[in-house]
């Protein structure tokens, strides 16, 4: 089960692999124009691991986000699970889409939504409740349940799909800017909630952002992709303590260090510049 | 009102009594079975009647040959039709008839006051309506332009039901049109004149419709016809003796004008089919091309 | 999916029904069932010996104006419609009532006003196929995204474009649906309309089939009908594939694979 | 042609405070309009009042049908079929649309036999509608059953297809069962559309249910039109299809009161609720 | 035309005054749920200024935007533009919504998007197509023209909206969260593409945004609203240099200042405190 380790990082060796990507591509076919939005990407994440993934905009995050939850078939090369080949998308696992808007049902209230996938993995009643409530608590919501997405704002409808995430207690958590809409200071609070979650469950987390200060501070590796037809720039290890804090996380020399680094990368990558490989 | 309708299939008999189904339409030429219903000549030959009603052919045919009902009225030229497709029809008894009288008919082809259409022969190339193209109106008023020595193959028949047909003179739609009563009536009331009764023209006294059955019925229950068809005579002869009541009973199953009643033509209601009347009937389908080869009458007939 | 695929698709249920359909009636006495076989013997000489010109194609030139006067109206009057609530409240009854007039009953009004010449005709079928098209074009107009919506009036586009732009295109998914219906719709009424002061047309060779008991003759009618209808949806699917383009290619776009 | 596009009064977003009409005073107002059309044209000769009667005389014949039993008997054998022949037709639409449309493979199966059969008129059928059951009020069922069927149908098809990609693929990725897929994603997107398919379909269900009564005569309002056609009773006619046109008012303004309830969340309804 | 200055802050008096929002107050009504989203808010912007827009999420930022531009009625207050009061879209505004997804028509290719609203101004041909050229290259976009929006991912989609409002050279330009789905380089790239913008036609600009950074780098006033029912908490009078660059403004102490005196206000306002008035 173990694979050829990828870019500089070397991960921690004992840990099982959860999912490996092996020589993905993806060319979207359409009349007239067929756009090769991944060329070629392989990298494997640990059991329990919190990966962030970068890269500029139309890179192919969300395409590859897609083809891992099984919602998109690759054109070629193969999606890894658990040791199964991904063709569907898999049990226990969570999805948080960056068209948060369109992913919640607006026939349904906010407490609706939230609840639906936890009725639909069977969860008893009082349980569901429990954890409804407390994840819409955690968003910071519990007083809208009774309000249909359409009357939140964008921020509260991002946070609601989050709460839905959150509640379903997935194995496997794909993040696909969730915070984009919130501000500084409940992106922080968010930002500390996925962290306790994934501490706090072993839920192994793949984050899309576009923020590199977030990307470094949640992660314990950051992927950095370059610019579309994709592939994996580098691998970068966030070599900070597990314990992190908002303040003092964010004031360690070495979070400057590797913020300036994935900065720097993302910045060529958006040059245009790709490995040597 | 007319029937209650009751959704029990077939001839379960009830109280010792056969029910019997019969679809007819809701016209003048049925008013012997509806006064011979109330009078009681089906009880006493332990038949109860149940009467349907349709609009055509398109329905009472098949439902007669499927068994769904055990008697139908038709006129003839849809039956020598019919019989000369092959299907497994009986008449067994007649419905109505002309009356024989030329312009004292319960049907005729009518024009506008101030139409210069004079006779039947003025029709060659004119525009007619008649309410089912290809039957017994258009050959008959073909056979009627004829007999007054006009040219029968060049005029344009249109089909238009009998309620839209006086309209549709009116506007200048069609130049004439062939209607039967109560239309007749109405046409008249409006000052339209009668050019011709085609029936009268077609052949002296004659039959135009009847009650049938289906082959089937025919052989599976002949004391079933025969009951029906002695009840029917009773009911013709009844209608033909009772004018009045006639003219009374349709108020209960037709929504006549009242007022109108009085001055209707009603047709004759035969004891017996001419069966010379059928055979020109037959005759003019085979020149019109209603059918291409003559069926044998009197396998259709009783 | 590839053409072969494709093609064994779209043939196979029909396949197996025509094989159903002919065994089934394979040794029929019923009249009114008559064999398959039958029927398809007599399909040929019943309609292309003559009346293919003399009643197909007058009927499908009613059908068509019908078709595309009635699409006009339903899409201009219910793009209206739909835009205005004071409009719909007030002519919603109405059309109601309207649309729930039976064509046999309807077609002597229409007579009254129209005559009985092929306007008349033309007329009946508008007076079936609109509904579909104006309900559909009404819902869609109404739900049109909220966003879009404003975009449009917060860069003041005028009313000219907004229709064309925002309203019609939008809510074209939904009218597509409605004049999808109305097709079918259309060649029913045809047959109706044809029922009326006709001398000619399918409509009317079928119903003269009928009453002269010409059985075999009058299912080769039916199946035309069908053939007709197959022929039109499949016009109407290329159409519709070619306008749609993006909405077709939004709803695949995320599904695809 | 008018207010094209404009986003109307009492939408509430354009400045003035416009507040329009309640819905059901306008109806009736456009049912006024039509009355005094109906009474005027024949009145003033625009048509022959013989063949269109003004409608005081129609509400005459309509007073004097209200007197009889037979009347009411008729409405209400009409209405049974009716409801009964549209339930079947809802029923058997929206299942078969959800179930051909879901899954795209039936569907492409199916295409050219559904359009095949479509646009075959039920008034075609009657004979054989008539061999089967005869001439009570099965036939007609038939009818109304076969002809409104594929109004539901093909709108709920459209319906289905009309699913948004990302809350499909949100109901995916949280593994839902088909079912709970159709409960909670497809069923409401396709509301809408089905509403349309329901008031198409009454519609349809209606006339045929009439058109059946009328041809086959099987009970009902149709065969007293039948009976009034071929009396020459213009008026009566006319009373009762005044009635028939009544119930589809009544049909829709149910329709939508089920919509205002159903689709409270659907931008049409929520738009011109919400201010 | 002049008003009431409105929290701390002074502006230059000289400047001639473009929107003033006055005793504005929203609230929603719905079915059982009745949202008071602003409750009172009252400033002016000046002809020609950026302003900036922060406060939590929920606050009613999208709210204010939609009824100055017009698209939403009022429940009390009035907002008046270049001295007449707004019942409707005014002339010569752009708007960039939070829902770019849903404001882009995907029956239009990207080109026909951003060409559609110069085409609606009737700007000749020639033109339209220098602006739009111009708009989409100014974006990172050129090469997508004939893509229809759906085929473009998240941040692809909100420059296609940015680039449509760039084109059209408006006098007053309202963008909500304009930046949320791109990356950190092209937001830098967008953020000077708006400034220049604004100096050089003299556009003015509201600008709504979480990140509290890109407000006081861009604004020349940052307002921040309270939590709902909302209130202005403090206007902020951004007083850095007018020329102004990604790495030596934001490096400036009076940067950091500006920024940690912002960050404390949102922050306060999240935990719910409100101006004494
Ligand atoms: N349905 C589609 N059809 C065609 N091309 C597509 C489609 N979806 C995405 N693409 C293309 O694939 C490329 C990658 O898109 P993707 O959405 O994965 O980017 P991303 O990294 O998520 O970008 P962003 O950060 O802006 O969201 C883009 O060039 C986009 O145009
Ligand atoms: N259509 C609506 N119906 C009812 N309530 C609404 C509606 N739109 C917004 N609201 C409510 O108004 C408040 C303000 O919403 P608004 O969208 O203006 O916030 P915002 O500041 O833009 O937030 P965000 O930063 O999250 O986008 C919220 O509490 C929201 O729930
Ligand atoms: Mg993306
Ligand atoms: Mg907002």
């Amino acid at each position: 089960m173990t694979t050829t380790p990828v870019g500089a990082a070397a991960r921690s060796e004992t840990v099982a692999t959860m999912l490996d990507v092996r020589a993905l591509k993806k060319v979207y076919e359409g009349r007239g124009r067929s756009v090769e939005a991944i060329r070629d990407l392989t990298f494997t994440v640990g059991s329990g691991e919190l990966v962030c993934i970068v890269g500029p905009s139309g890179a192919g995050k969300t395409t590859l986000l897609r083809c891992i939850a099984g919602l998109l078939d690759s054109t070629s090369g193969e999606v890894v699970l658990e040791g199964e080949r991904v063709t569907g998308p898999p049990p226990g696992m969570a999805v948080v889409f960056q068209e948060y808007g369109r992913s919640l049902f607006p026939w349904m209230t906010v407490r609706q939504n939230v609840e639906l996938p936890l009725k639909e993995k069977k969860v008893p009643k009082a349980e569901r409740r429990r954890l409804v409530e407390e994840a819409l608590e955690a968003v910071g919501l519990s007083d809208v349940h009774g309000a249909h997405p359409w009357q939140l704002s964008g921020g509260m409808q991002q946070r609601v799909a989050i709460a839905r995430a959150v509640a379903y207690e997935p194995h496997l958590l794909l993040m696909d800017e969730p915070f984009a809409a919130v501000d500084a200071q409940t992106r922080a609070d968010l930002e500390d909630l996925v962290r306790s979650l994934w501490r706090r469950l072993g839920v192994t987390v793949l984050f899309v952002t576009h923020d590199i200060d977030e990307s470094v501070y949640l992660g314990r590796r950051v992927i950095v992709l370059s610019d579309s037809p994709t592939v994996v720039l580098e691998d970068v290890v966030i070599d900070l303590p597990d314990e992190r804090d908002q303040l003092t996380t964010r004031s360690l020399p070495r979070f400057a260090e590797l913020r300036a680094h994935v900065y720097e990368l993302v910045q060529r990558a958006k040059g245009g510049h790709r490995p040597t490989s | 009102g007319g029937q209650t309708p009751s959704t029990s299939p077939g001839t379960s008999s009830s109280a010792g009594a056969t029910t019997v189904k019969v679809s007819v339409i809701p016209i003048i030429d049925v008013a012997p079975i509806y006064l011979g219903d109330q009078q009681g000549f089906f009880a006493e030959e332990g038949l109860k009647l149940e009467l349907v009603s349709a609009q055509g052919g398109a329905a009472i045919v098949p439902a007669v040959v499927s068994g769904q009902v055990e008697f139908g009225f038709s006129n003839f030229t849809s039956l020598i039709i019919a019989k000369s497709k092959g299907l497994p029809l009986k008449v067994v008894a007649p419905g109505a008839a002309s009356t024989g009288i030329q312009g004292k008919d319960f049907g005729g082809v009518v024009v506008k006051a101030d139409s210069p259409l004079k006779t039947a022969a003025d029709l060659a190339g004119k525009r007619v309506a008649v309410n089912t193209l290809n039957n017994i109106n258009d050959t008959t008023v073909r056979a009627s332009i004829r007999a007054a020595g006009g040219d029968a193959k060049n005029v344009t028949f249109t089909e238009l039901a009998f309620p839209d047909m006086l309209a549709a003179l009116d506007k200048g739609n069609v130049d004439a049109v062939q209607v039967v009563e109560p239309f007749l009536a109405t046409a008249k009331k409006n000052g339209d004149r009668v050019i011709a009764s085609n029936y009268v023209d077609t052949a002296p006294d004659l039959t135009i419709a009847g009650y049938f059955t289906s082959q089937q019925t025919a052989t599976a229950k002949p004391d079933l016809v025969k009951r029906f068809t002695s009840a029917m005579q009773k009911s013709l002869k009844y209608a033909t003796d009772n004018p009045d009541a006639v003219r009374k009973v349709l108020l209960t199953y037709t929504k006549i004008d009242p007022a109108l009643t009085g001055s209707l033509t009603l047709p004759t209601y035969p004891a017996e089919i001419n069966s010379a009347s059928l055979a020109t009937l037959s005759k003019l389908a085979l020149q019109d091309g209603l059918i291409q080869t003559a069926p044998d009458l009197s396998g259709l007939l009783p | 999916m590839s053409a072969g695929r494709r093609v064994l698709l779209l043939l196979a249920v029909p396949v197996l029904l025509v094989v159903a359909w002919w065994t089934a009636t394979a040794g029929s006495t019923n009249f009114f069932w008559p064999p398959l076989s039958q029927i398809a013997g007599t399909f040929g000489e019943t309609w292309f010996t003559g009346r293919f010109a003399a009643d197909v194609l007058p009927s499908l030139a009613r059908l068509l104006a019908g078709y595309l006067a009635a699409v006009a109206l339903g899409v201009g009057l219910g793009t209206a419609i739909g835009s205005s609530p004071t409009l719909r409240g007030l002519l919603e009854p109405v059309l109601e009532f309207f649309r729930a007039i039976p064509p046999p009953v309807l077609v002597p009004i229409l007579m009254l006003f129209a005559g009985i010449g092929n306007g008349m005709k033309v007329l009946v079928i508008v007076s079936g196929c609109v509904w579909p098209v104006l309900l559909n074009t009404v819902e869609g107009v109404r739900a049109l995204d909220e966003v879009l919506r404003d975009t449009a009036r917060s860069y003041r586009m005028r009313r000219r474009s907004r229709l064309i732009h925002l309203v019609l295109r939008g809510a074209s998914p939904q009218i597509a649906a409605g004049a999808r219906q109305a097709l079918s719709i259309g060649i029913i009424l045809m047959v109706i309309s044809e029922m009326f002061a006709a001398s000619n047309g399918v409509g009317f060779t079928i119903i003269q089939f009928q009453r002269s008991f010409a059985v075999p003759q009058m299912w080769t009618g039916i199946i035309l009908l069908g053939l007709i209808g197959i022929v039109l949806s499949m016009i109407f699917r290329w159409a519709e594939a070619r306008l749609l383009r993006w909405y077709t290619g939004l709803r695949m776009s995320q599904r695809e694979g | 042609m008018t207010a094209v596009v404009t986003a109307g009064p009492g939408r509430g977003r354009s400045g003035r405070r416009h507040r329009a009409l309640p819905a059901w005073l306008l109806g009736a107002i456009g049912l006024a309009g039509l009355v005094a059309v109906v009474e005027l044209a024949p009145r003033t000769g625009l048509v022959d009042e013989r063949y269109l009667p003004p409608f005081s005389a129609m509400v005459a014949a309509l007073g004097e049908q209200a007197g009889t039993a037979e009347f009411w008997q008729s409405l209400l054998e009409t209405l049974r079929g009716w409801a009964a022949g549209l339930a079947i037709a809802m029923a058997g639409g929206v299942l078969l649309g959800i179930l051909i449309g879901g899954v795209p493979l039936v569907r492409a199966a199916l295409n050219s036999t559904i359009e095949f059969l479509r646009p075959i008129p039920s008034v075609a059928l009657i004979p054989l509608a008539v061999l089967l059951f005869g001439t009570d009020m099965r036939s007609t069922l038939l009818l109304v059953v076969y002809a409104s069927f594929w109004q539901v149908l093909v709108q709920v098809l459209y319906g289905v297809q009309d699913v948004d990609p990302v809350a499909r693929e949100t109901a995916r990725s949280y593994r839902f069962r088909p079912l709970t897929q159709v409960r909670t994603v497809i069923w409401p997107t396709a509301l809408p559309y089905v509403m349309t398919g329901f008031r198409l379909g009454a519609a349809v269900a209606l006339i045929l249910e009439i058109t059946g009564e009328l041809i086959i005569g099987s009970p009902g309002l149709g065969k007293q039109i039948a009976v009034a056609q071929t009396s020459g009773a213009v008026a009566s006619m006319y009373a009762l299809v005044i009635v028939v046109g009544l119930i589809g008012v009544l049909v829709n303004v149910a329709a939508r009161a089920i919509e205002r309830r159903a689709l409270r969340w659907h931008p049409s309804i929520r738009r011109e609720t919400a201010s």
